[in-house]
């Protein structure tokens, strides 16, 4: 069950250039049902920030009610939240959406997770769960380079890792399509998120194979309620059928989307 | 004085919606209830607007769709929903568990859109009353002009009116120099009540890409921004008109619900704070009653146009 | 591409007033320079516009003559200002001291009101150009009607052009549907230039007393709640027109100030900000340079109308 | 010289129902030149409270330089400066205006000071420094009612003091006038502050001695810009002749301005 909770800070630092690691305590954690799953932040009672933020889940430990985002300081909303303080409370509307299918993949099976930016954030909670069924999870990470990488060790304690950078400075240059081809990656599934151009070329260059996709979009509700939110679907890519991302994702299978 | 021991009462008569309490969620903001029903009991709410409906269902604008701006957000959903058919066969059909009164939504490109949509509509029983939606500025085939020229929303209302076998309530848009003028119009034109304010034309620019941040460059402008528009303009109208005013335009408390009262609201709709806090209009209904009493009224009509009203002793 | 090492220039020349910045304090809210002299070297600023002036002069309105919105104020000062006669003989004369351009913002009841201070004020050396306020809303002598009619404001701009020596800018009421035809009405009468937005029309009520807190019930609404309106209105009006537009409503700090430049203003004013930080122009003033070659660009000329222009190599 | 400065909050306490008492610190305090002046709040970074709030100067101590300030929770913008914490630091324009002129009382003479509610508070600066140029104070302060009076005993310290409420629980039943008149209280000069009807009552019941009237009106600028807050005169009630009062206020010899 969605709900509205004032979570509590309990620890916040900054692990890359402009990313921010928040973890927060409350009831809410125990409604979690998936990987790729969001809350939606009101970061202060103002009116500079009038409505709130989406921010996918990191990790969950639903034994100590924490959950964990990873977020990027974007502009006034991110912003005002990287100056919070451990204890301060945080309003938080959620868990939100339907998230990456962990079926999917079945044990001893292998998964491919990738991911560029703050895209990356929700497969680490993805991880996590499919290496508990068993699944050998293989990540491929893409930052625009080295300052805003995060998380490596973290993903390589799971399972093989591979980065690109676009400039480099981290991983091989490139983009993470380069470097599925170059080491011949293959998965019984692929799970993904990332910016579009990442998520069509991923379309695109992997064919065969189930893939996820988590999309994003400017939240307005973050329910179902408002439709800021939709997109087409590929069997009526003109028409008026759509699906909302909050509510009907953000985590679609290729195929069922136009990707905006 | 109010009698120490009366209760106060929160129940508004409104022509086809019998509520008991002013407060319903603003249509479009609210979609058709379903994503609200699972934080609370819609039994609860005076009212419920629906999101718009058109004759043909309407994808709507490209997206981004909003934007956030000081204490206000700008939208150009374009008026998506499924159609008016798929409404009456799902959703007024799911809304049939909640005893609330429900006001219908309706817009369209053409007269002829309207009045079929507004025919159908008012002849279901689940319908209370229809709002007529002559003011989305997201709607480019025309929608604007019926908005703005008193003239075409008066004969509109009364081509409504006509087919209508519910009470309708015409939607006013702030885009407008003189809104007593169009106020007047649609009411000789038979309208049951007004409904004001619907968005203001707005606009950002997204300082990274010089470009507009909505798809559809234009939006409208709702939330606490616009308030003092929607007092004023209310505050005019209740003046001039007889019929009955909900008024909405960046409510986000009880204290700005009993402003709308006072400026000559019979009603409120509550809109974007639904998306700022889900709980948003059960809350103002709890906080009601003991605002009532410290001012020292009993009833919702006390308040109605008590900034203008010559003073009555209560 | 901008050269590595090309400065990056603030120069704004607009008809009358050869602006080092785009900067400049907006009418009513500078009052005539002397409280912000205190403050910092008016020199700083890129132009200043003048309180304005009136025949006689003028008391306004009863107080209480401003209220806090969210995000925005409500004012009714009702142009409170000593008369053109006073304003030459003191109010200019002491603003001698300034190298700083000024636009001199006029206003009246009557068309002759209009053209007497007009006629005046263009005659004084001290004056680089006037601002003809067709859209206070406080005035109710027939003020509105100026601001709200095209053939109205075009019949006043033109006969204010016949009697003025120097440029003249029209200051557009955005409480209008549709602004596009006023700013082509006053530019084919002859305008040099538009200033816009001026406030738009609100109300607040104080809870406690249920009556408006404005003692003239109504006023203008100012601040960052307009944004999104004045940004909407100069995307629309600076592609339809080809005067240049002097933007303002709710800025803030030096994005605001890109959003309009973006939108298609050639330079900014800056109203309410003033009262929250007496130090906001030379702030922004400072920010500009930084930003615009964030955005590589070398000109403010470049960024004027970023968001319509189809994209030119720079 | 009036400045914008964050100061910061030394000392911040309830001292009566909804009543604050507010010590800042900062540089600014050096400026200020007679009681009766003013500062203007900027509450907080917000646009809840867009305009600044001006509050009087209650205490000043130009050594530490700190100044007190005593407020009354009224709206939106008290009631988020009641929330601020010792070490928080407030946004000050000031000082700004016109005080009490001092010089009305020669050494030796005998000053009554009259306040009504937050009307007090400029008066107890004031009673310090006529005190210290050797002046006998007595006063007369008017509160609703017990609940919501403070500084009963700083005054004392200063001078006899009586006090009035509206329901009689404190001093004697009554407004300020009333004591007065009961008292038979005669001064060479007054100065009072507080709800303009009080300020009326005594322009009419005192009209021989010299006396001085601090008044209040919504403003948006304090510094004389914005002509929020302009007053008639005296001389010229109903014609364009005006006084600001955070300018050339808020301090007025009786009889120069209208009462509004
Ligand atoms: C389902 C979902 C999950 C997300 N998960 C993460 C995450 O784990 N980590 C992370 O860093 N970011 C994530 N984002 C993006 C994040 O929501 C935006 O970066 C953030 O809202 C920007 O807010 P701001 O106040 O800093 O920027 P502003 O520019 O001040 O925001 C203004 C408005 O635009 C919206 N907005 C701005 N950029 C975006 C964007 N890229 N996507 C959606 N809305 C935007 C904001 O929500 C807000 O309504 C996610 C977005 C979605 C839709
Ligand atoms: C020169 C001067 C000195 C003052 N000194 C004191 C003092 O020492 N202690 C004290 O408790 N109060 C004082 N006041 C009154 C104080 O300014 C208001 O109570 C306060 O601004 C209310 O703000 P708010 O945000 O709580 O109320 P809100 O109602 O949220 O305020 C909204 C707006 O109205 C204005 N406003 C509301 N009430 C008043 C009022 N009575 N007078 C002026 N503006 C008002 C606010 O400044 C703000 O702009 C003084 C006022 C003036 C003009
Ligand atoms: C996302 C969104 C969608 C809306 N859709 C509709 C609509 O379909 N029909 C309509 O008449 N008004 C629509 N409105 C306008 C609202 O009903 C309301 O008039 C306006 O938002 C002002 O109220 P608020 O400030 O409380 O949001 C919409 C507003 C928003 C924010
Ligand atoms: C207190 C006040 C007084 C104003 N007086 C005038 C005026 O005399 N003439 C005028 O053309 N505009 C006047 N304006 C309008 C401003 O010049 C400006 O157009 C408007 O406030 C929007 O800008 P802002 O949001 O930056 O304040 C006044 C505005 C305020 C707040
Ligand atoms: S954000 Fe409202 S429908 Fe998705
Ligand atoms: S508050 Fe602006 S002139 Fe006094």
């Amino acid at each position: 069950m969605k709900q509205v909770e004032k979570m509590t800070i309990i620890k916040h630092r900054c692990i890359a250039e402009n990313i921010y690691e928040l973890t927060l305590q409350g009831e809410l954690v125990q409604s979690i049902e998936e990987p790729g799953q969001f809350v939606h932040l009101r970061v202060d009672n103002g009116y500079e920030t009038l409505i709130r933020r989406p921010i996918s889940l990191a990790n969950v430990n639903k034994k100590a009610k924490e959950c964990t985002l990873i977020y990027r300081v974007e502009g006034e909303g991110t912003t005002r939240l990287s100056l919070k303080c451990v204890g301060d409370r945080v309003d938080v509307l959620g868990p939100l959406g339907h998230g990456f299918p962990l079926a999917a993949a079945s044990s001893g099976g292998r998964a491919l997770l990738v991911g560029g930016g703050v895209g990356v954030p929700p497969l680490y909670y993805l991880s996590k769960a499919l290496k508990q069924r068993g699944i050998q999870v293989t990540h491929v990470l893409g930052f625009a380079s080295s300052a805003v990488a995060f998380y490596e060790e973290e993903f390589r304690a799971l399972g093989p890792t591979y980065l690109a950078s676009v400039d480099g400075s981290i991983g091989s240059q490139g983009f993470v399509t380069d470097v599925i081809r170059k080491e011949n990656l293959a998965a019984d599934v692929i799970y993904a998120c990332g910016p579009t151009p990442m998520l069509k070329a991923l379309e695109v260059s992997c064919p065969d194979q189930p893939l996820y996709l988590s999309l994003e979009e400017r939240m307005a509700c973050g329910i179902g309620a408002c439709m800021a939110c939709v997109c087409h679907t590929q069997t009526d890519p003109e028409g008026s059928s759509y699906k909302k991302i909050c509510k009907d994702g953000p985590v679609f299978k290729a195929g069922e989307v136009v990707l905006g | 004085m109010m009698n120490e021991t009366t209760e106060v009462s929160l129940k508004v008569d409104l022509p086809g919606l019998p509520m008991k309490n002013p407060i319903m969620p603003a249509s479009g903001c609210f979609a058709f209830g379903q994503e609200y029903a699972d934080f609370y009991d819609l039994n609860q709410l005076g009212a419920i607007a629906i999101k718009a409906a058109t004759r043909e269902p309407r994808f709507g604008n490209p997206t981004p769709r909003v934007a956030e701006t000081r204490a206000g957000m700008l939208n150009a959903i374009g008026l998506q929903n499924p159609g008016v058919d798929h409404i009456m066969a799902h959703e007024l059909r799911w809304l049939e568990r909640y005893e609330t009164p429900i006001l219908a939504n309706i817009a369209g490109s053409t007269i002829e859109d309207y009045l079929y949509v507004a025919e159908k509509l008012s002849q279901d029983a689940r319908v209370g009353a229809l709002e007529l939606n002559i003011s989305c500025p997201n709607v480019k085939e025309g929608g604007i002009a019926f908005g703005t020229v008193p003239d075409v929303a008066a004969s509109l209302t009364e081509k409504v009116k006509a087919v209508s076998e519910k009470p309708v309530y015409v939607k006013l848009s702030p885009n407008i120099a003189d809104i007593v003028t169009m106020a007047k119009a649609v009411e000789q034109a038979g309208a049951d009540g007004l409904s004001m304010i619907n968005t203001l034309l707005g606009m950002r620019m997204d300082i990274k890409t010089m470009k507009p941040i909505l798809a559809n460059k234009m939006g409208g402008l709702s939330g606490p921004a616009i308030k003092p528009v929607a007092i004023r303009m209310i505050y005019q109208v209740s003046q001039a008109v007889s019929i009955p005013i909900i008024g909405m335009g960046g409510i986000q408390s009880v204290d700005d619900c009993l402003e709308f009262l006072m400026a000559g609201a019979s009603a409120v709709a509550i809109g974007t704070a639904n998306f700022v806090d889900p709980f948003i209009c059960p809350k103002i209904i709890a906080d009601l009653p003991q605002r009532l009493e410290a001012l020292k009224l009993s009833t919702i009509e006390d308040l109605v146009g008590r900034s203008w009203k010559t003073c009555v002793t209560v």
